[in-house]
């Protein structure tokens, strides 16, 4: 069991920037230092509704990327889908205003030593975190294709610096209304064999990371992914937002997806066990 | 100088500001944001004798001024947690109060003939609002017998040494009665209040919100009933010391469970919304009973019980 | 064709928004904001035997999501209840429950006789949750055998027409075993649930800010008690109708109540807020269940309990 | 028992404008008609918080007066003491913002139909009511003096144009900032026996307004007052605003003060019932 994210520090982070991008909000906040600890796959907790607020959790964003320009000038960027009451109302928050938000937390996408062939994968606004983990490995010397997927077009993240950060993009909408009609899952494998990749890092909704999982173990490729479980506090309190993973001593337990992910190895997952405890993980009777 | 000392039976504390139980982790988590020493007391997440995986997710649901959760006391069971947590804890500075929990009577002896050898705590919160497996699942604290059967065990094994505090649920027709018989049964305080049996269905999927149905609702939408049933206690046993908790997300809201009979105060589901928030309610408690003439926490008691004359 | 129709016992009703007792002034308040026979009821106060001046002011505090009452059911009792109030809601065309209370068990044999004769009436809903005199102020409702009494005395004494629908407090160690008991004693259907026992301290005169110092709690911060019970009863008795209510102020959290186990919603701290509360929840709830590809609203009704199975 | 104001309209109103005056806030929202039908003593309702706000409950807030420009321009002027959370949250919501509004709602004070002597005399924002009132009894030939007390010089509120629109204005403050020092009660009996008083209407706390009526009773003048209790709905349904009225029967009811109040006859009040049930109130046992 790890310890909280050491570098988490929480603030009043004013809104420096809030626009519309498709279906998502991308928002801009100044966030001093905390700029410099945010590695790609940590994300922000934010409390929401303002004072008398009857909503009284956090929520957690991924952090898509931070501009690191020492304490007065540090930049932190989220995007949000206004789904909920909670991102509604951080979504029509103006510049100006001031949130308070805790970050970086979580654990962070693994960079590996060596130059590799990336695939990042990514489901809707689960793209966000990807681009700041292309700009990583490219400086690394790896080679990074990406593949993202939505349900329609406007849900496809995928901003122009963005786009130019990668090798190649593939774009898979279920309606068919940009790219590849399908889901990202159909095009994976040929991807994969085509461009021999080493390592597949992806974020998105559960049912996607459990599938692309599939696709890895079968290709024999590694997987690391973010996942996304409901989250009380966000620094490892609160006990509610575990799922069973499998340590290196074999022994499935139930870790919080906010201290010893949101990134974890796809085969430590034990996939598939929402509403159900997995037999025979520790302290399961 | 004001006084912010306070005492549950014989265990002292520094402040009357404490964790809830469950909702402060290990400690390691919340270190990160000030020093558990600066606290009345850390209450440790209830314990149980074996490791337990708690209950499946999804484990929360967020309600208006509130949330449910069915954590299902996940823990790495009294062992473990006395080899790692304690000794950690102690090395912080930190007043500890362990939390333990059973599933049936025997469960409570043991237990507390484990924690009996253990040196550095202050006092054991009993949490009797946990199922007892040899009664259908029925919730120890829910009946006076098994509440007083819980408790005399723990009585019994834990020696005379450490203070005994039984935690009582809200979910029954007259808490003073409960409390009543978990004092006589020697309990030498009381922690009021745990978490209000509720649940949310998610109309997308239109079936419970929680894998385990039920869950228990804590935060602000509670903290009326907190008050009453420390109200209601205080009223029946004033000697009885309390350790009051439900919704506290403020210093001025501790001050009401305190005016209400608490001595003591717990913060669960505020440290979720905020890390710090222990810290800065319990300056915020000392600020208000200075600005309310109090020269010590103790006057401020049950200060709201005092007759109409006093007006 | 949607039918959102709904019955409770062999009451009738076009929709199953109703108010709730004690939160709708005696309809004319309301009426000027919308036809009081747009709703599936008007459910009346609860009215008593005599005239009564309710509790002494202050009544009521807001609370985090909610507000505490204690209004003591102020009323002109029921002689000129049944003369000024209901012949001018028959009037309104509108569909009628009438609410009563009583302090003895006698008094609910008198009210059930009285209102016997009364035409245009639907159901009557009797109200438990109040202080029984004979029995030092204990509720009706927290106890078996003093709930059975006052539902038998409204059966035997009200004939065999109008439906009886019992409420009951959530105030209980198990609300499914009070509800057993009130159906054996001859309700047809239940009411759940009245307000939670509550108390706010004012921290300025550090005093009960109600002059009653408790009263009961309702608004949001209630549903997922309110929805726990609901779940409970229609668990335990399935084919026993239930008029669900406890902070619902939406469509979406009627159908949450009514996936729980709910034939019919009353709606009452939501109209403080928004006068016009149950118009919108009504055509809220019923833009809910089309969407979710419900025919009518009786499929609906308790779905949340389905088996996993069909998931 | 009367029936609500039966002018009572809900609606989303605008924030025109919103500004700082001494302890308070004038805060101005366009009401198209409702502005035609608001008389001197009603009072408005207010929903606070916003979405997903922990408040359920409105504040109810006296006229200060309103201007009827027709459906498109009425408008309607309230002044705020920024107390607890909901009144805060008012006033700092910003003009263009919309917030749900009630009115007109409860009683108005009764204009005599010849002119008269009258006195106003406000606690506080209780003062704002009077200016509306004032120019109505002007307009019927009356003579308006006022008093307006408060603790402190900023919290009493007496723009330029309503002090024009009395002929004389004594200001009393407890810590002497302004004006007599002491309490509005101090200079009562003076001002009516000078200027030959018929009528005092009153608005403030309960406690001064008990006081005012002494006094009133005393030299036999009419006192009709604006009271304040504790409201949930502001349309009568909840029953929590009442307090103990004696009816021309001279029966004592539990009145509401949203419907049979805000303004009341002096001498049918039942003073210092807070906290309990006068003896001999119908249905008290
Ligand atoms: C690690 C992590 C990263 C995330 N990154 C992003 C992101 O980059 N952009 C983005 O738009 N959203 C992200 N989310 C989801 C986000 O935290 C909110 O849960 C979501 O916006 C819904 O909140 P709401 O207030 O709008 O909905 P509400 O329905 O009001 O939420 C009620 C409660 O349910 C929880 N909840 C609801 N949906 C989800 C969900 N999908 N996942 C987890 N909890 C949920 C909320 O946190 C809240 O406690 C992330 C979640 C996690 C755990
Ligand atoms: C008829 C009437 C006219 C009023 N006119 C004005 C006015 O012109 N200007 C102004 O600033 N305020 C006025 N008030 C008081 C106002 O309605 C609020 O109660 C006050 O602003 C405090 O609300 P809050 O949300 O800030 O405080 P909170 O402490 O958050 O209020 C909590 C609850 O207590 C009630 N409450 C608290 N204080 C009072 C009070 N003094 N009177 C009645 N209820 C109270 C609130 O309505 C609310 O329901 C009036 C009240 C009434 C009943
Ligand atoms: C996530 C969570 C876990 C909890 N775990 C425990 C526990 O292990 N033992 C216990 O006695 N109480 C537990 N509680 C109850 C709290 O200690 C506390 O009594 C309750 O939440 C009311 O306080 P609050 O409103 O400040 O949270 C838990 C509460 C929450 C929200
Ligand atoms: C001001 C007020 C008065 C009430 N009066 C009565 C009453 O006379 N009889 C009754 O059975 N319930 C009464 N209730 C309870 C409501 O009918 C309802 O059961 C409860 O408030 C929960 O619903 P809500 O959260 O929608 O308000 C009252 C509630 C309030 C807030
Ligand atoms: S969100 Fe609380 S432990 Fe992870
Ligand atoms: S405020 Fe509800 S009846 Fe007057």
């Amino acid at each position: 069991m790890m310890g909280i994210n050491k570098n988490a520090t929480q603030m009043m982070a004013e809104i420096v920037s809030n626009k519309r991008v498709g279906a998502y909000n991308h928002i801009v906040f100044a966030v001093g230092d905390i700029a410099s600890h945010a590695k790609p796959g940590n994300f922000v907790a934010i409390a929401v509704g303002g004072p008398n607020s009857a909503m009284v959790l956090r929520r957690a964003f991924a952090i898509y990327r931070t501009f690191d320009k020492g304490s007065n000038g540090g930049l932190l960027e989220i995007v949000v889908a206004p789904h909920g009451a909670g991102s509604t109302w951080l979504t029509n928050q103006l510049p100006g205003f001031k949130v308070d938000l805790i970050a970086p937390l979580g654990t962070a996408f693994g960079i590996p030593t060596e130059p590799v062939r990336a695939l990042l994968v990514g489901g809707g606004y689960g793209s966000a975190p990807l681009f700041g983990l292309s700009e990583v490995l490219k400086n690394r010397g790896c080679r990074v294709d990406m593949v993202l997927g939505a349900s329609t077009a406007m849900k496809i993240y995928a901003p122009l610096d963005g786009k130019r950060s990668v090798n190649s993009l593939t774009t898979v909408t279920e309606d068919g209304t940009t790219g590849i009609t399908g889901k990202v899952t159909d095009v994976l494998a040929d991807i994969i064999e085509t461009n021999q990749i080493d390592i597949i890092y992806s974020c998105g909704p559960m049912g996607m990371l459990e599938a692309i999982n599939v696709i890895a173990e079968r290709l024999g490729v590694v997987h690391q992914c973010a996942i996304e479980e409901a989250m009380a506090c966000g620094i490892g309190v609160c006990m509610t937002c575990v799922l069973p993973i499998r340590g290196e001593d074999g022994v499935v337990r139930m870790l919080r997806s906010c201290i010893d992910g949101p990134v974890v190895d796809g085969d430590s997952v034990i996939w598939g066990a929402k509403r159900v405890i997995p037999e025979g993980t520790w302290g399961a009777h | 100088m004001f006084n912010f000392k306070t005492n549950l039976g014989e265990a002292q504390f520094d402040n009357p500001i404490f964790t809830a139980s469950g909702c402060a982790g290990s400690g390691r988590e919340l270190s990160q944001f000030f020093e558990l020493s600066e606290l009345g007391a850390v209450v440790t997440k209830s314990i149980m004798l074996k490791p337990r995986s708690g209950r499946a997710t999804p484990r929360m649901a967020e309600t208006p001024s509130g949330m449910l959760n069915s954590i299902g006391l996940q823990g790495p069971g009294i062992d473990l947690f006395l080899e790692k947590d304690i000794p950690w804890l102690r090395d912080q500075g930190a007043n500890i109060v362990v939390s333990i929990a059973g599933e049936s009577v025997e469960d409570y002896a043991v237990l507390a003939r484990k924690m009996r050898a253990v040196s550095g705590i202050s006092a054991l919160e009993v949490n009797i609002s946990c199922p007892n497996v040899e009664n259908r699942g029925q919730v120890f604290a829910c009946h006076p017998q098994t509440a007083r059967a819980a408790i005399e065990a723990v009585r019994r094994n834990i020696g005379g040494e450490l203070p005994i505090i039984a935690k009582l649920t809200p979910d029954v027709t007259s808490i003073a009665a409960i409390a009543e018989e978990v004092v006589a049964a020697g309990a030498d305080a009381l922690a009021l209040i745990n978490t209000v049996l509720g649940m949310v269905i998610d109309t997308n999927t239109m079936r419970p919100k929680l894998a385990g149905k039920t869950g228990g609702l804590s935060g602000p939408a509670i903290r009326p009933i907190a008050v009453r049933a420390i109200y209601q206690v205080h009223e029946a046993m004033p000697h009885v010391k309390i350790l009051g908790m439900g919704g506290v997300a403020s210093g001025r809201d501790a001050f009401e469970l305190i005016l209400a009979g608490a001595s003591a105060v717990s913060i669960g589901t505020a440290t979720f919304g905020d890390p710090s928030a222990v810290i800065r309610i319990k300056n915020e408690l000392q600020a208000e009973l200075i600005a309310h003439g109090f020269d010590s926490l103790r006057e401020a008691v049950g200060y709201a019980h005092r007759s109409e004359g006093n007006l």
